[in-house]
This record gives C-alpha cells, structure tokens and sequence, in this order.
C-alpha cells in the first residue's frame, strides 16, 4: 500500500509518500501506526505527536484507530487541517 | 457568457468544486450561478483572503493533498446541497504561495431564500476549515524559517454548531 | 482603482450607504473594501435578487422613502459596526422597476475573522428587511394590477434573532 | 408640518404629501392619525389599517403612538417594510 504524508509530518520524515508492505499481524490503523514507529526512529519521533495525527483511508478521513486497513490502496497520515 | 453556465437549471443539485493555484473572481463566480436564471432570490459568497498578521507575514504557502481535497470538499458541499434548498454551490480553495491580501477561498451559495444561503455558505466554511486536506505554513517577513500554522479548537467548536 | 478606495484603513469604522437605481458590481465593492489592506482575512457578501415568483412576475416596482432610507440603512449598518469587528461595511438598495434576474441588495461586510463577517451581513439584511423604508408592488406578466408585496412574518422573526 | 405617505397609503390617498397644521389638542402620534382620519374619507379608509400602519417621525421610525410630534417637521405614514 501507498502511504502519503503532509506538512510537518512529511517535513519531519524527510518523505512525501513511499509505498509499504506491512506484515499481516497489522489490520487497523492504529496498528500500522505502531509498526511504521517500530520501523525507524523518525516516525518514532513523529508518534510523539500521537494524539493529533489525523489520517485518511483511501482519501476518506478515518476516526477510529481500529479502523480495518485490509484492501487499502492508499492510507494519509497528516496533522489538523488549516486551510479555509 | 461563452462557456456553458453551470447555472444552468439541469446543473441543479451539482456543487462546482475546484482547487487551484490560480486567483478567482467572486463576481465570475456569482454570474455562473445566476446568468438566466429568475428564480434566485440570494446569493451569498465568502472570500477568505491572507492575512499579514500585523505585518509579520511575507506569504503563506499552501500545501493540500491532492484528489482527497476535493473529495472531501465535494462531500461537504453536497451536505449542504441535501440540508439547504439551493440553486447553486460553489467553493474554490488555492494552494501554493499567496501572499498578504490575496484570496484563498471561496464559497457561493444561491438560493431562493436568504436564511439558506447565509447558513450553507457559512456551514461549507466551518467545514472545510475542519475537514479540508489543507495545511498553511507561514513564511514570516524576517526571513527566519516559518512555522505550521496550528489549528484553532475556535474552528471545531464553529463545525460543531451544525451537528444534530 | 484610480477613485479613492474606501478601504483606507483611515476609513474604517464608516460603513458606505447607497441608494441608487442603477445596478452595482459585487466584485468592485469587494475591491473597495479590501485594496491595499493586508489586515482582511474574510468578506462576505449578500447580493438579493428580484425572483420572477414562477413565472408570475414581470418585474417589481420599488418604492422608497429618500432620506430616510440611507439614514435607517446608515443606522442599521452602525450597529453592526459596533456589535463585530469589522474593517468595512458596505449596503447598496436599488429602487424603481427592477426585472427578475436582476440585482436588488447587496451587503459586504469585511473583518479580520469570518464569523464577524457572516454574522453582520445576515444582521444587516435581517433588519434592512424590516426597517428600511422600501416597499415592492409587483407588476404580474398577465398585464392585470399589480399587488403590493405583503410583509413576511419570517423577517420579523429572523431580525428577533439578534435581541439581547 | 409635512406629511408624507408611501405604497398603498399613498394610493389610497391619491397624494404622496400634504402640508398641515394640526389644531392644538392634537399632541401625540395617535392624536394626528385620529384628527387625519376625521378630515377626510380616504384618510378614514385608510384608518381602516390602522394596525400596520407604521410612523416615522423626522425620519426614525415611531414604536409607540404616544410619541409627542412637537416640533416635528416631517411625519411618514406606511406600511410594514418590504426591502432587501
């Protein structure tokens, strides 16, 4: 799946997207969360800010951590909007 | 007007929705919605412009996630079409570098009734301020490396209104 | 613009009344409001329309009360200036016979924050509804005498809205 | 003092102003339209209204027809507004 990132979040990884084959114990959102932060320090140090990533299934804002990721094409990690 | 008028009556029901670097004319933007038609009684628009923050700001560069930004602006745009009886609906954001004065968004909204287009127009705003894949950083006049703009709970509480 | 803008900062606080049978531009009011001005985050504004009520109407006539009205406007827009922070204000009311279509009202309310500009455009209309003094006769397209259009109930309990 | 009149008063009336001079007892908003409504028919008719008719005097508007018109150089008479 392609995972795409905005704003500080994209800053702070030095990434706008890249495309990941998480393993098959991660079926929610909140558990690919868990896994990309066991997968390299930046995003560790993006985690930090837990609470106010938002993100995006498929280009659908998703409230629940629990959410199923089985099937997505594209999954966006961004903090809170400020456009407007 | 040359090109085909998205106000026309068969257009009912469809919000126009576009992101773009580009500026836009609010006036443009009223025509279409209005041109030959008699049955509007109210169009109401709103132009969100940058602000220079009591001169400290040099631009404000626009980031959007393209495709989800219209997606999800087209999703508030057709609530508002299901909860207002309106003729028309239109809402334009900008992305990229706009510097002090200049127009960020707009939203038109027509109707029959004023109430409808007061109250839509302001409901598309509260939402895509919320909801819109859009992020501005700042870059200050001093040159020093700017900041992510924060959102503001203001906001939230201004969305929330609308609920139930 | 080449006319003084009444958007000098040196003019805020004045909002700009006119009565006028001749048409208005929404977009060169928003101009007004907003060249050279760097402090603006939102403009809203309302224009209202003469409606052809199904076909029925082949125009209104409007009649108005000269002297009165710019005042009663004046005094309805002074209350919005103090009631929301607003950097510009502007109301244009058209009389004589106006066809459906075409132009009637047009409020543009300028601020630094959007609720403020949202909510004293819909202030001002609401009570430009029930206290400027214009009245409409409609003149119907089957040649027969026109009525003189009745005052709404709803508009007196829209302006209620904004007591206390 | 200038009496002026707009819509379906002035209609009725067949007149958009007049110039009076009310006798002395007549003090008051409701004391003018009562002495008006014994002058003439058409004012009479008019009377017939009564309840919406609205009152400016020297162009602001008039909630209450206690309100003395001492010294007033311009009386309106309508009905309820229908701008915007």
């Amino acid at each position: 799946m392609k995972l795409v990132y905005f704003s500080w979040i994209r800053e702070k990884l030095g990434l706008a997207e890249e495309e990941v084959t998480p393993p098959e114990h991660v079926g929610t959102v909140g558990e690919l969360l868990d896994w990309l932060g066991s997968r390299s320090e930046a995003f560790e140090a993006v985690l930090e800010h837990d609470k106010v990533i938002r993100v995006a299934v498929d280009r659908v804002h998703v409230h629940d951590r629990a959410t199923p990721i089985d099937g997505a094409q594209e999954i966006a990690l961004f903090p809170p909007m400020t456009g407007g | 007007m040359s090109k085909p008028a998205t106000g026309d009556k068969s257009a009912t029901g469809k919000p126009d929705i576009r992101i773009q670097r580009e500026d836009f004319d609010p006036a443009a933007e009223i025509e279409r919605l209005t041109s030959g038609r008699r049955d509007i009684g109210a169009v109401v628009t709103f132009t969100g412009l940058c602000r220079d923050e009591d001169g400290r700001l040099a631009a404000l560069e626009l980031e959007h996630y393209p495709g989800m930004a219209e997606e999800e602006i087209a999703r508030i745009a057709e609530e508002a079409m299901a909860r207002w009886p309106l003729t028309g609906l239109t809402a334009i954001h900008r992305h990229g570098r706009i510097e002090p004065g200049d127009n960020i968004v707009l939203v038109v909204a027509a109707s029959s009734h004023r109430q409808a287009a007061f109250e839509a127009a302001s409901f598309v705003m509260d939402f895509l301020k919320t909801r819109a894949p859009f992020w501005k950083k700042e870059h200050p006049l001093d040159g020093s490396s700017g900041e992510w703009v924060e959102a503001r709970s203001e906001d939230d509480s201004s969305a929330a209104r609308w609920k139930g």
